[in-house]
């Protein structure tokens, strides 16, 4: 089969460090996924598009910035995939580009309320933009 | 000085179609200690036979190279061959002149070259050969079977059925294991105790079998046909042999309060307690941790109730001391400890169960007497959510569970499946897997029949946690086909737990030398061929000790395993392998190092007398083998820094000759 | 005088169980390699004594190949496991007198193999050939 | 006992009282915590990924700066702890992450990963002991049920964290015990209450806190405890039933020492 995304799927992988291919599809880490809901590609099926190279969906996803980076799918895969890694990985991929932020500074203001946190700005920022 | 006698087979054109055999017969007959040398065309047949016997006759041969075909086609047939004439068997070495050489080399002269070396090598190997005699040793008649399981059982039952006597050690205060706590089996689904107990009555009628329950084996010494087994019997402080089983004490004991380990803790028994109804041997035992008489001296109760007189409060451990022949391992296994798997909630809920806790749930001797109810509230369930692979097909570097498939919860599970909706129609029942694995006889049309018949919902996919909440157990699962998060209030869960070898395997394998793979499970002397037989000769396998097994599987090995030790038991003396180690006691220092690289534990040390140059005498301590559990391997020969240990038929000096004579 | 065609001397150690068996197997399914290769029977790949490796050097042999049952195949359950390891030493060493990491070869080879037993002699000897004569460990005093 | 004290940017701003307690009762305890000379702020979550090295930088400056000085680093804030032991473990463990690091920083000894990092809690448990806090309460907390809210960032990965069993946890069970209130075990304590992610999808968040906040007061819980600011924030908006408090308050009530702060 041939695989167009072979240099972007070769990247992932190393900067992610998640070897898809241990996946059994046993779906635990969509199933713990407080996210689910929210998520137009759920975390087992970023595992199997990686895997095949489909990647183009997944980077015009908004289920990148609906990870709540809580490692559920990382301590619960019974085959130590961790899916969340890749997720991660993808998202950089996709924010790294020119012009690719999800959140702009501008955008902000109207999400704050008096109690929020800065824990809570700082991270966005970290996953949001770049 | 050996008299040699040389022996080039052309194997018709074989051989003689690549090789010259003339040369090579010629070439020979100059080495060291060649009085003889000749070709033939066939030497295996009964007239080259015969030319062997005469020549030996002859030229008083002390020692025969034949130049044929691989050793490992006519070896023995030579061997028999030089017994036959009168000379050791051991002093005939074969020069693989055919599979290793005229078969793979094209002309002639390289051909001819080659065969002259690879003779000239074995009639090396030969001059310093010396005559070997297979050792011999007695057989005890006997047989041990350690763990009274199904496996156990049915391994005790067919030795004895041969008419051999057997011992079967149980640490539990009966025999029956797993099996006796199982509802129904899988896939004809009759009743676990129908079957299994007319068997454990069999064995207690036996007069071949002896049981010795609530014991452990504490140490084995000897080897094969020869095995010293301490046995240790705990002191149950009821004596066996008088009571009667009545029960009686049982009902009149005032500490009540004590989890039933036959149920999994699921309901209490009394303190003194027959396990089961059917138990094996039916006797009481008091359980010394609860027992308020063994405690602090307050009660007596059951000792003034029992008629029979047979309750002994100062009873005490015995030690039994018993010669086997062969040891046969059944030692079985265990569920996991759910304790790592927490996002299931079993530490958080009463209602989250393993599938072993469900077999007494559904059980008419269980808690419940049957009736399907969950444990918090003792009501009747109506959404039931199975869960499989828990604990199982785990990643290594998970660091929880086992990497195996522990190949029973499959079926298991689909029988619980079926059985609550055949008995309990209103229950809905989901049943989450990763894979359905059902190779087996009538396997899968059982599975299918749950789900087209008795409408379970199978649901590709798996548990990622469960949430107790008010009265309900709230899962949250994936369903990958659908592709969806599923949401289920149920009010009972099941864990499909992994299957682990019992904790007693690893110090019992030590005992017995016996080796394990890092699973604890019991390895086979060939995963194909030798199925269960340890490497260790004279130990045996039996059941799930090897590896995750059903009934029907470990019934069928544990006949194996039976016959095995039937055809040892059947043989008055054993005859071993010549060519093993051996020790020079005047070189060897003692060190050990051979010891710890044997894979058979063959290698014992003693400390002998020596005289020494000034009339004095020193004790030394050095390695000896056993030559009826050494293999001949001769991994000790290479470890041994003082060069004392080596290995008949193929000692270091003959090994060092032939590569002489090649190199030359 | 007559030059010689030069042919390495190469001796194969290999265990009765599963390499010895699959040199026969090569034999029968009349797999070719070259004649210099002469093997010496043991009873498992750990009965080879560092000696005997020495021993072929001395006395003149270009390369010495081990071949025994694959990891957790041993006939006897590990000795291929010590094998493996007493052989990286030796070879480390042998390497640091001068014997070319090419002379020597530990190769797992199971009764099954015929096919793999004579591509790996095949395989050693051409590269043993290519290294020439080995001189570093040979004993003069030996010489023919 | 002499600790280096990693505040992180919440606990000056919206979570100060998190900071001050835990002062406080460090003091009680014997404990000195030193703050880190210019900490910057920690990024607020830790990328898995191996090539971002930037962003992580701050929190190797702060494990440097407590190995200089040869003590463990101690933070409160359950984020903050989780990006510096996560950052720590991959410069043990990430040789070229390491080197990267080294080359951008230019320390004159190379960080390595040898601090120890230890979450308040741990640094209870497993520096002071919860034994000896038993001994120092003055106001035992006696009869409140209280559930203790772990969140994620605490147990997860438990690979790095290395605190307690991720699904299984007891550190803030003990904690609750030490202090003589009685814990309440709870399925939800372990899971998220919705993170960062309700800045973009409060509804998710919103949805994520409930379910946590509902399934302790279905098990009786009086009152939750946590570490971690966001968390607190999300329970609190998102309207919990009951009160939501950091674990080092109801520490400062029990040694008595929560008046003087507030004065």
């Amino acid at each position: 089969m041939h695989n167009k995304n072979q240099y972007l799927q070769e990247e992932l992988l190393r900067t992610s460090g998640v070897n898809p291919k241990k996946c059994m599809r046993c779906g635990k880490c969509s199933a713990t996924c407080p996210a689910y809901d929210e998520m137009e590609y759920h975390p087992h099926q970023f595992v199997n598009m990686v895997e095949s190279g489909d990647i183009e969906p997944l980077l015009n996803s908004k289920s990148l910035y609906r990870c709540l980076s809580c490692f559920a799918c990382i301590d619960r895969c019974p085959r130590g995939v961790e899916p969340a890694k890749l997720v991660e990985a993808v998202r950089l991929a996709a924010i790294r580009k020119q012009g690719a932020n999800h959140l702009k500074a501008d955008d902000v203001p109207a999400m704050l309320d008096d109690d929020i946190p800065q824990q809570a700005l700082v991270s966005a920022f970290r996953k949001y933009a770049k | 000085m050996q008299r040699i006698g040389v022996f080039v087979c052309w194997c018709g054109s074989n051989i003689a179609g690549t090789v010259d055999v003339q040369a090579v017969s010629d070439a020979l007959k100059n080495e060291p200690g060649v009085v003889f040398s000749t070709n033939y065309q066939y030497m295996c047949s009964q007239a080259g036979q015969n030319m062997i016997k005469d020549a030996v006759a002859e030229h008083k041969l002390t020692g025969i190279v034949v130049c044929s075909c691989s050793p490992r086609m006519h070896e023995a047939t030579f061997r028999k061959t030089a017994a036959a004439a009168g000379i050791n068997p051991y002093m005939v070495e074969i020069a693989n002149i055919r599979e290793q050489c005229s078969w793979v080399h094209k002309d002639m002269v390289t051909g001819t070259e080659k065969a002259i070396i690879l003779g000239k090598a074995a009639v090396a190997k030969v001059n310093l050969n010396t005559p070997l005699t297979p050792g011999e040793s007695p057989v005890t008649k006997r047989a041990l079977v350690i763990g009274g399981g199904i496996a156990g059982i049915q391994t005790a039952l067919d030795i004895a059925d041969a008419g051999f006597p057997v011992d079967i050690v149980e640490k539990k205060p009966t025999i029956g294991g797993k099996m006796a706590q199982l509802d129904k089996t899988f896939p004809t689904l009759d009743c676990a105790a129908c079957i299994l107990t007319p068997k454990m009555v069999d064995v207690a009628q036996n007069d071949k079998i002896r049981i010795f329950s609530y014991s452990e084996v504490t140490d084995v010494k000897g080897f094969v046909g020869n095995f010293d087994v301490t046995i240790k019997k705990h002191a149950r402080y009821v004596k066996e042999d008088i009571c009667t089983g009545c029960g009686a004490c049982t009902e009149k004991c005032p500490m009540k309060k004590v989890p039933n380990e036959f149920n999994l803790g699921m309901d209490n028994r009394s303190a003194i307690y027959i396990p089961f109804a059917q138990a094996v041997p039916k006797v009481a035992t008091i359980d010394p941790n609860y027992c308020n008489m063994l405690k602090n001296g307050k009660c007596g109760v059951c000792s003034k109730v029992c008629a029979a007189g047979a309750i002994d409060y100062k009873q005490q451990d015995e030690f039994i001391e018993e010669k086997y022949g062969a040891i046969v391992v059944a030692t079985g296994f265990n569920p996991i400890s759910m304790d790592k798997f927490d996002e299931f909630a079993y530490n958080q809920s009463k209602d989250v169960i393993t599938s072993l806790e469900f077999e007494r749930l559904t059980n008419a001797a269980g808690p419940t007497a049957g009736k399907l109810l969950r444990p918090s509230d003792l009501k009747h369930p109506h959404t039931i959510v199975f869960v499989q692979c828990v604990g199982s097909r785990c990643d290594a570097c998970a660091e929880k569970g086992k990497e195996y498939c522990s190949k029973i919860c499959c079926m298991y599970t689909a029988k619980h499946a079926m059985l609550t909706r055949d008995k309990y129609p209103d229950t809905d029942v989901y049943v989450f897997y990763i894979d359905v694995r059902t190779p087996g006889k009538n396997f899968d049309e059982f599975y299918r029949r749950a789900v087209e018949e008795y409408g379970v919902h199978y649901i590709k996919g798996m548990v990622g946690k469960v949430t107790p909440e008010g009265d309900k157990l709230k899962v949250q699962a994936s369903d990958l086909l659908a592709n969806k998060q599923l949401h289920i209030d149920a009010d009972l869960v099941v864990l499909a737990a992994a299957i682990e070898p019992d904790k007693s395997a690893r110090p019992l394998a030590t005992m017995l030398t016996a080796s394990m793979d890092t699973n604890d499970f019991f390895t086979e002397a060939h995963p194909k061929l030798r199925p269960v037989e340890s490497p260790t000769a004279g130990v045996f396998l039996s059941g799930a000790c090897q590896g995750p097994k059903d009934i029907p599987e470990t019934v069928s090995q544990a006949g194996a395993a039976a016959s095995k030790v039937i055809g040892l038991l059947a043989k008055d003396k054993l005859t071993g392998n010549p060519c093993v180690a051996s020790s020079n006691e005047l070189m060897c220092n003692g060190c050990s190092t051979c010891e710890r690289v044997c894979p058979y534990g063959a290698i014992t040390y003693e400390n002998k007398e020596f005289r020494m140059p000034d009339r004095t005498t020193a004790i030394r301590r050095i390695a000896v083998v056993n030559p009826a559990v050494c293999q001949g391997c001769g991994c000790c020969t290479v470890a041994c820094p003082s060069g004392a240990m080596d290995l008949r038929g193929f000692a270091n000096s003959q090994i060092i000759a032939e590569v002489d004579a090649i190199c030359k | 005088m007559q030059v010689k065609e030069y042919k390495p001397l190469i001796v194969a150690f290999c265990c009765n169980w599963c390499s010895y068996a699959g040199a026969d197997l090569a034999g029968n399914n009349r797999l070719s390699y070259p004649a210099d290769v002469k093997i010496i029977r043991v009873p498992c790949s750990c009965r080879v004594n560092p000696m005997f490796v020495l021993r072929a050097f001395q006395r003149g042999a270009d390369g010495v190949i081990l071949c025994g049952c694959h990891p957790g195949d041993c006939h006897y359950t590990s000795g291929n496991y010590y094998t493996r390891r007493r052989m990286a030493l030796l070879f480390s060493m042998l390497d640091y007198l001068g014997i070319e990491k090419e002379r020597t070869r530990v190769e797992w080879v199971s009764a099954a193999e015929g096919a793999k037993f004579a591509a790996t002699m095949n395989d050693f000897a051409e590269k043993v050939a290519a290294l020439g004569e080995n001189k570093r460990l040979e004993d003069l005093r030996c010489k023919r | 006992m002499k600790v280096s004290y990693f505040p992180g940017c919440t606990l000056k701003t919206k979570a100060k009282e998190l900071d001050a307690y835990a002062r406080k009762c460090a003091e009680v305890l014997g404990v000195t915590l030193e703050e880190i000379e210019d900490w910057q702020c920690c990024g607020g979550v830790f990328s898995t990924s191996r090539d971002e090295v930037a962003t992580k930088l701050s929190s190797v400056r702060a494990l440097k700066a407590a190995n200089d000085k040869e003590q463990p680093l101690v933070t409160v804030c359950s984020a903050c702890h989780n990006v510096i032991k996560q950052t720590n473990h991959q410069v043990q463990t990430d040789a070229e992450f390491a080197d990267k690091v080294n080359r951008y920083m230019a320390p004159e000894a190379p960080y390595s990963g040898e601090t120890a990092v230890y979450h308040y809690l741990e640094m209870l448990r497993d520096l002071v002991g919860f034994d000896k806090i038993k001994e120092k309460v003055v106001n035992p907390q006696t009869g409140k049920k209280i559930a203790a809210y772990y969140g994620c960032l605490l147990l997860r990965p438990n690979k790095v964290m290395q605190m307690d069993d991720p699904e299984n946890p007891s550190i803030i069970e003990d904690f609750i015990r030490a202090i003589g209130a009685q814990p309440v075990i709870y399925a939800s304590r372990n899971e998220c209450c919705g993170g960062y992610v309700t800045m973009e999808s409060p509804e998710l968040a919103k949805k994520k806190s409930n379910a946590v906040t509902g399934n302790a007061a279905a098990a009786g819980a009086e009152m939750m405890v946590t570490a971690c600011p966001l968390c607190r924030y999300n329970l609190v908006k998102n309207g919990s039933e009951i009160p939501v408090v950091y674990f080092t308050e109801l520490l400062a009530e029990a040694l008595g020492v929560k008046e003087d702060t507030n004065a």
